[in-house]
């Protein structure tokens, strides 16, 4: 693949290679692009005009595909950048408005930040081995001295994490997801997200194995805090693609909890062990990218038909775009880890490796982080499904909250085609779990030394010397489902005979049931920002607005949010202090010639003194 | 040749002065002779091979090339840009219509000043013509006579001349260390000989030699803490000039640095002038940081940049290697071209807005396509992204830093985490200048003739660079390695 | 394949038509408890009957998810009851889902429910969609911990291996990890059946209720299958805690079905008997209550592996 | 008396002079004393060229006399009458503070050089230490006054220290380098009092007070 010799500087010629990790992503990237490029056909014409499927969405593509095939530290760096501008051009199609610009700048700051501690990590390897090639990275990192190894990983973990959307590294996606146009967003949070896996799988399994038990501690303690933050904040959204964009934040910390239990499982040797954790990482790093990017397609599709995407405005939609509507639906019931779908398949893998690492660990400490991290990621999925239950429930279900979700109109073909064919995968991946964690067998044996045993159409969580692990049949499972949910009428039929069904209005209380009845996406979370308020931080302003003096109240005005934490005591903080210094600093050029012949006097004086 | 690019600005300032109504022509011409000949000048360095030329006067080797094709580059771009930009000028009446024949004989002259630098093989003379581009340039930063402007060429001026007199010391103390190695007191300043017995030289005169020219050249090449002339000079000067001071004064004045420090690193051995440049290269990165953070102005904030990149190529050099002298030659180069073509687009920008504030520049993108493109793009690439020619020559800075002493890796981490630092400010500042919606009453659209050739193709080539270099691009900067490395006599 | 079959249409019979029962008994033993007469053990039956028989009403606001949904729950819930090994092993599903799956079906159940309960537009049934999925998503967190807490002893999650084990060890079962796990899921289950203290059964006070909220616009006989398909969850989860924690007498061959069935009818009873006492001597807890309980719950289950871990 | 000690002698009188011109308030006096400074070098070169032979010192001699002792101090006098000014008002230092500072400065000049080996040059204890002293205070002068005539005369001090280092180099500096310094410098100065005079005109002053406009 290198018969091209480019490369500006001498020694570094650009190469390309194809191993079974590059395939596994060129192969997401490939199959999700295409199902969204269809839809953006027809999403495009929404917004006549645009180039939505322009230079920069196809430099985006072929980008992502270059991050996956670089064979070397500087193609890779180059592929990677490319594809970070890319994606910020793109983001920022709707840049007349403050809040665009605010989060594309944001986006490129910290993307740019994370490919510098990237480049950290690089130049480190580059210093311990002499070379740029990966190839060669991988081959020396037996040999990598321990302190470096740990100053890559942790470098790599958060430059790489930093891309993938990890807490508290992950300010960025909420902000730019959604305000990109959907197709975008979609095969940003789909996919772009996902290379940042990519990069610390590279990183954790290739270029400084094998490294020491804290390393996978660490990233279970990150993706499990991902994970049920995540969550948590994705409960608290109204805006349909922000709730979907924290869901990014979430999954990425379920394929990091995955990927903690296979880097514990290796540090202590047990490479079987350590395949389970990464196969689970590799499915779901697959199944996120079908199902989120289905998702922000069908966000995409309702805002196209309402102009909002504020959930409090939604409702009804299942009667007004039935199509788009079942669409969303398959994919909020993958999102939630319902069976027989994929969401579950993956997050049962990694139940499954969390509870073996936890059981071969050899001591305490080392043990209760991947167990308590499949309690935690109980929660998550506990937590996912409320949130979907909210999304679909109020954003579909119900009474019109405004006007324009009540003369929605169904979506064109080419989107509906669009979020078929992943409709289509999600259940297609649930089914096909078994053999689709057969086909990732060259990957994980590739990075974690062993590949999951193959188990036919039933996916065993099975080591060796295990003698009663998990396994788990979903399309057995689904017959049954389907089936028994069959059987149920019938059966009542047969044994009570026909009943007719009567269509009368909604109970409500006697009065006719208004929009302004229904529960809202606010409400509908408040269980659970009560239940979690320590974590999330809820604030709420109410504004009673009054009349004629006092006594007459005129409007009451309520707003509700989520205190942004991070923000404000971790990058606000940071970039204030940052700020703040700058202005001290900036007083050097305060303007007098004379102060600046002092500094050239001061720097003569030290030069003379240090020369002598 | 090298007589006839000599002649060519000279000529050129002589037809202003001739021919007032055709200064205008006059210079263009100049400057066009001076890139053709200037290139060719260059081209004939780059084989790796030093020769002299005009009876002994002149020395040309790689390193000189570079410098001559920098400055015939980003000057033939100054000059040629320069009859547009002020017959706008004078349009708005900023300036009286007689007043632009003075600019092209001081900009000729500054051109002369400048390729004289490297050419000279005598060191005196090199420094007559350094003083002789800050008397001209003094006058072209003071050319709207407006307070600002006065002010900044007095600073410019004052700073510049002070530092120039505390190099022409260094100067002298080289002249003690070679009179007494040299028999002939014409060598004792001639920098090739010296190279070729700076090991006989004393080097506890040296290394005082090398501090008093580090300052007094650094003062002139914009390293910190003596940069303080430069955000002045370059914010208040006519936009090609600001082009022309960025891209190739500051890389003439680098240019006399590295001379000192290759005999240095004769005589004195070690890595003594090495260490200070990595120094001062770090810290120029560093003071750079706060002014990007907070900045009101366009071209202020293109200067600091300046400063950085050129603590980026003294770090380079003092990194060393061949990698690390590779990329630091291939920065000066890509820092000339792609700063000279972001003045020039702030230049445009500034006349279309008539200012340079930063709060009040908006909707650039919309109002002005080329420019905001250029203006994004070029920041992003002198910011140091991927996949531009930039990006790739800090990275073999870094690359060849971490190979090597501690304090070349100290010295990559500053230049890693600053030009993040800066990445962030410039981004900052250029994002809201370009992506906010442009103000209603802004004044019609006349875009610049050619303005494709001066800023799309800049832009193009920099995003080429990323990727692939031409070989005689490859051949110019292993030589100008090989050269700083002190492998050729 | 077709005794296998058969073995599962007989086990799903089973614990469909003793489902009602179990709670009738539980009603039984509740009201004798507080001094009352209480209706007949076999009275669910007949209100179920009734209910299957009965014309049914639908919102005009509701949608095909409305329809759906029963049949998805009741679909869910059955094929999570063969998924249990009752009286024998290996339960009729047992190879093809474990422990998780029978936790993700359940999770199925409850999405068709919960957006059953939104679809009419109509307040209640959103308020017990919202209490339902908040409630169940802090005791899923300490029901998977305390299943670990099982599998750390017996080797994994499938359902069918963990009873064999633990019936193969005898009163060796019995370990103090074991028991607080024990403790864990009975009040996971509490919370998942909607008894006191975290919903009352018997209410239908609109501020209060958490399922029967999602239930409300139901009638008929879509209402009789949701019924009797929360009763058989019910009864699957007592099994579940049966089969994981105090399996002995279970059969390992056709020849130990007889005792299998009385020690697993003894069991229930003991289960009705237990929860009968729990929910005559508590109160229900206000809602945000709730978590309180739920860590609790939790603490239980992580308490029951660093003690399986410590003393493995 | 030799040449190396009287020009030793001279060089300490230079330095001398110089910490008086720190000293010295008034601008006119100051002009003064930056003549006399030029004098005393004007004797240094003679004494070189009397001492060494050389023909071409005999021309740097003239030279001297030419430019610095004359010329220069003719410009900034005829300046200084154009903008009527008489004294530097407010120095950023007070003079016993600007007085300390240069004797630091001076001996760190003598530290600097003090175990230099000159193996070409002319046989002077101090002169070369003398010379970097100079071109400190020089750049002092300009660092603690306000006004841009002052500024001029720090730098015509450092210009001083220079010129004496080149004197006592064997035989001075290549003619033609010496020439083109020399034209420099003149050309220089010349601009810098064009600028003196714009920015008079324009902000009435030669306060350099006012030139801080232009800030971070």
């Amino acid at each position: 693949m290198s018969g091209l010799t480019l490369g500006p500087l001498p020694g570094l010629v650009l190469s390309w290679r194809l191993d079974p990790l590059g395939a596994f992503f060129a192969l997401v990237i490939v199959g999700v692009s295409l199902a969204v490029t269809i839809y953006a056909l027809g999403y495009g014409r929404h917004w006549p005009g645009r180039p939505f499927l322009g230079p920069a969405y196809l430099v985006f593509v072929a980008s992502m595909l270059g991050v996956v095939v670089a064979g070397d530290a500087y193609t890779f760096l180059l592929a990677w950048e490319t594809m970070s501008l890319a994606s910020f051009a793109l983001v920022v199609t709707d840049h007349r408005q403050a809040a665009v610009r605010s989060a594309g700048w944001v986006y490129l700051v910290m993307t740019h930040a994370a490919t510098a501690l990237i480049t950290g990590a690089f130049l480190l390897l580059w210093r311990a081995t002499g070379s740029l090639s990966f190839a060669e990275w991988a081959a020396a990192a037996p040999r990598l001295d321990p302190v470096t190894a740990s100053a890559v990983f942790l470098l790599g973990l958060v430059g790489f994490g930093t891309k993938a959307g990890m807490i508290p590294v992950h300010v960025w996606l909420p902000r730019a997801h959604p305000v990109a146009p959907s197709h975008v967003s979609a095969l940003m949070s789909g996919v772009m997200i996902k290379l940042g896996i990519y990069g610390i799988l590279r990183v954790a399994f290739e270029w400084t194995a094998p490294g020491p038990a804290w390393w996978g501690v660490l990233v279970l303690l990150l993706g499990a805090g991902s994970a049920v933050l995540g969550v948590l904040y994705a409960l608290m959204q109204h805006d349909l693609k922000r709730l979907l964009a924290y869901h990014s934040v979430e999954n990425i910390g379920i394929i990091l909890l995955g990927a903690g239990a296979a880097l514990l499982a290796r540090s202590e040797g047990q490479s079987a062990l350590a395949a389970i954790g990464l196969t689970a990482a590799l499915f779901h790093v697959a199944n996120h990218a079908v199902f989120k990017a289905l998702l922000f397609m069908g966000a995409g599709a309702v805002d196209a038909a309402t102009g909002t995407r504020d959930l409090e405005h939604l409702g009804g939609l299942v009667k007004r775009m039935p199509a788009t509507a079942a669409l969303f639906l398959v994919g909020s019931a993958a999102i939630s880890g319902l069976p027989p779908l994929n969401g579950f398949a993956s997050e049962w893998l990694t139940f499954q490796a969390l509870l073996v690492t936890g059981r071969g660990a050899p001591a305490l400490w080392l043990a209760l982080p991947p167990l308590v991290g499949g309690a935690l990621l109980a929660l998550t999925g506990a937590l996912a499904l409320a949130c979907f239950v909210k999304a679909f429930g109020v954003g579909f279900l119900g009474l019109a909250r405004s006007a324009r979700a009540a003369e929605a109109r169904e979506t064109g073909r080419a989107e509906l085609a669009g979020m078929a064919i992943l409709a289509a995968a999600c259940v297609a991946l649930g089914l096909g779990a078994a053999p689709v964690v057969s086909a990732l067998g060259p990957a994980t044996a590739a990075l974690a030394g062993s590949a999951m045993p193959a188990g036919g159409a039933v996916l065993h969580a099975q080591p060796a010397g295990v003698i009663a692990a998990g396994s788990l049949a979903l399309p057995w499972l689904a017959v049954a489902v389907v089936a028994l949910a069959l059987a149920v009428p019938a059966l009542a039929r047969l044994a009570a005979g026909p009943v007719r069904t009567r269509v009368v209005e909604t109970w409500a209380c006697g009065v006719v049931p208004q929009p302004l009845n229904e529960y809202t996406s606010t409400a509908f979370a408040k269980p659970i920002r009560l239940m979690f308020r320590d974590l999330v931080r809820p604030v709420r302003d109410v504004d009673v607005i009054h009349r004629l003096g006092t006594r007459f109240v005129a409007r009451i005005e309520y707003r509700s949010g989520v205190a942004p934490v991070f923000e404000r005591y971790l990058y606000r903080a940071l970039t204030d202090r940052l700020v703040a210094t700058a202005r001290l600093l900036r007083q050097i050029q305060n303007g007098s010639l004379q102060a600046y012949l002092a500094y050239l006097c001061a720097a003569l004086v030290a030069l003379l003194v240090l020369a002598r | 040749m090298t007589l006839a690019l000599l002649a060519a600005p000279l000529l050129a300032a002589l037809g202003c002065l001739a021919l007032p109504r055709a200064a205008a022509w006059a210079s263009s011409l100049g400057a066009l002779a001076t890139l053709g000949l200037g290139f060719a000048v260059a081209a004939g360095t780059f084989g790796g091979t030093a020769r002299y030329e005009a009876g002994g006067y002149v020395y040309l080797d790689a390193l000189s090339g570079l410098i001559v094709l920098i400055v015939a580059l980003v000057g033939a771009a100054a000059a040629l840009r320069s009859p547009a930009y002020l017959a706008r000028e004078v349009a708005h009446g900023t300036i009286p219509p007689t007043q632009p024949r003075w600019y092209y004989v001081w900009l000729q002259l500054s051109l002369f000043a400048m390729l004289a630098v490297p050419l000279l093989d005598n060191l005196g003379l090199m420094w007559v013509a350094v003083e002789a581009t800050t008397v001209t340039t003094a006058l072209l930063v003071g050319f709207y006579r407006r307070g600002h402007a006065l002010e900044a060429a007095w600073k410019y001026l004052v700073l510049c001349t002070a530092g120039i007199a505390i190099a022409l010391f260094g100067v002298l103390l080289t002249y003690y260390a070679a009179v007494h190695v040299l028999p002939d007191e014409a060598a004792a300043l001639s920098w090739a000989a010296l190279r070729a017995n700076a090991a006989h030289l004393d080097p506890e005169l040296m290394k005082l030699a090398f501090a008093l020219v580090l300052v007094g050249y650094g003062t002139k090449a914009g390293l910190a803490p003596m940069h303080t002339w430069l955000p002045d000079a370059h914010g208040q000067a006519p936009a090609p000039v600001s082009a022309l001071l960025s891209g190739a004064l500051l890389s003439c004045a680098l240019y006399a640095v590295l001379r000192y420090h290759l005999l240095a690193v004769g005589a004195v051995g070690g890595t003594y002038s090495a260490d200070l440049l990595l120094l001062f290269g770090a810290l120029s990165i560093a003071v750079a940081v706060p002014f990007v953070l907070v900045q009101h102005d366009l071209k202020r904030l293109f200067a600091y940049s300046s400063v950085e990149h050129i603590g980026i190529v003294a770090l380079g050099v003092g990194v060393g290697g061949r990698l690390g002298l590779f990329a630091a030659a291939f920065h000066l180069f890509n820092h000339a071209v792609a700063k000279s073509m972001l003045f020039l687009a702030a230049g445009a920008i500034g006349q279309r807005y008539g200012t340079l504030r930063l709060a009040r520049l908006r909707g650039v993108a919309e109002a002005m396509p080329l420019e905001g493109v250029v203006l994004l793009a070029g920041t992003l690439a002198i910011a140091g992204s991927p996949p531009f020619a930039p990006f790739a020559s800090e990275l073999g800075i870094a690359l060849a830093g971490f190979a090597g002493r501690p304090a070349a890796v100290a010295a990559s981490v500053v230049l890693v985490t600053g030009t993040v630092l800066i990445f962030g400010g410039m981004l900052y500042h250029v994002i809201q200048v370009t992506l906010r919606a442009a103000p209603a009453n802004l004044a019609p659209a006349t875009p610049l003739p050619f303005g494709w050739a001066f800023l799309a193709l800049p832009l193009a080539a920099l995003l080429v660079g990323g990727i692939w270099l031409p070989p005689f691009l490859t051949d110019a900067f292993t030589a100008v390695g090989a050269v700083l490395e002190g492998s050729t006599p | 394949m077709i005794e296998a079959g058969a073995l599962a249409a007989a086990q799903l019979a089973l614990l469909i038509a003793i489902a009602p029962g179990v709670n009738g008994l539980i009603k039984t033993l509740k009201a004798r408890l507080q001094g009352r007469r209480g209706p007949h053990p076999l009275q669910p039956y007949r209100e179920l009957w009734k209910l299957l028989r009965k014309d049914t009403v639908v919102s005009a606001r509701a949608s095909w998810v409305t329809r759906a949904a029963p049949l998805v729950y009741a679909g869910a819930i059955a094929t999570a009851a063969l998924l249990v090994p009752a009286l024998w092993i290996p339960a009729p599903l047992g190879g093809w889902g474990d422990a998780l799956a029978l936790v993700g079906l359940f999770a199925l159940a409850r999405f068709a429910l919960a957006l059953a309960g939104l679809d009419q537009g109509s307040a209640f049934g959103g308020m017990g969609s919202s209490r339902e999925v908040a409630v169940a998503a802090l005791a899923e967190p300490a029901l998977v911990l305390a299943l670990f807490a099982v599998a750390l002893r017996t080797g994994g999650t499938d359902l069918s291996a963990t009873a064999a084990t633990l019936a193969a060890l005898g009163p060796a079962a019995i370990t103090p990890g074991q028991l607080l796990a024990l403790a864990a899921v009975a009040i996971v289950i509490a919370a998942e059946t909607g008894r006191v203290p975290v919903d009352n059964p018997d209410t239908h006070l609109e501020l209060t209720m958490i399922h029967e909220g999602m239930l409300l616009e139901y009638a008929g006989r879509p209402l009789g299958i949701l019924v009797w398909a929360t009763l058989l969850k019910q009864t699957v989860l007592f099994a579940l805690l049966i089969a994981a924690f105090f399996p002995w007498g279970i059969a390992a061959t056709g020849g130990g079905v007889p005792r299998a069935a009385a020690a697993f009818g003894a069991k229930l009873l003991c289960l009705a008997i237990g929860v009968a006492l729990a929910e005559s001597s508590q109160a229900k807890l206000r809602i945000f209550k709730v978590p309180e309980l739920m860590g609790a719950a939790f603490l239980l289950a992580l308490l029951a592996v660093v003690t399986d871990l410590v003393l493995a | 008396m030799t040449g190396p000690a009287v020009v030793d002698a001279l060089a300490l009188a230079l330095l001398g002079l110089a910490l008086l011109g720190v000293a010295t308030r008034g601008l006119v006096a100051s002009v003064r004393i930056l003549a006399v400074q030029s004098a005393a070098l004007a004797l240094v070169a003679a004494t070189v060229a009397l001492d060494s032979g050389a023909p071409h010192m005999w021309a740097a001699f003239a030279l001297t006399v030419a430019v610095r002792t004359i010329a220069v101090p003719t410009v900034l006098l005829r300046v200084l009458r154009a903008v009527e000014l008489r004294r530097e008002t407010r120095p950023l230092l007070s003079t016993r503070s600007a007085l300390l500072i240069s004797i630091g400065l001076s001996l760190v000049a003598f530290l600097a050089t003090g175990r230099l080996h000159l193996p070409g040059a002319f046989p002077s204890q101090h002169a070369l230490a003398v010379s970097l002293a100079l071109m400190l205070v020089g750049l002092l002068l300009m660092i603690t006054r306000r006004k841009a005539i002052s500024q001029v005369i720090g730098l015509i001090t450092i210009e001083n220290g220079i010129f004496l280092a080149g004197l006592i180099a064997t035989l001075g500096l290549p003619l033609f380098v010496e020439i083109g310094v020399f034209l420099d410098l003149l050309v220089g100065v010349a601009v810098m009092a064009v600028f003196t005079l714009r920015i008079n005109e324009r902000f009435d002053t030669l306060n350099t007070d006012l030139l801080r406009k232009l800030r971070g």
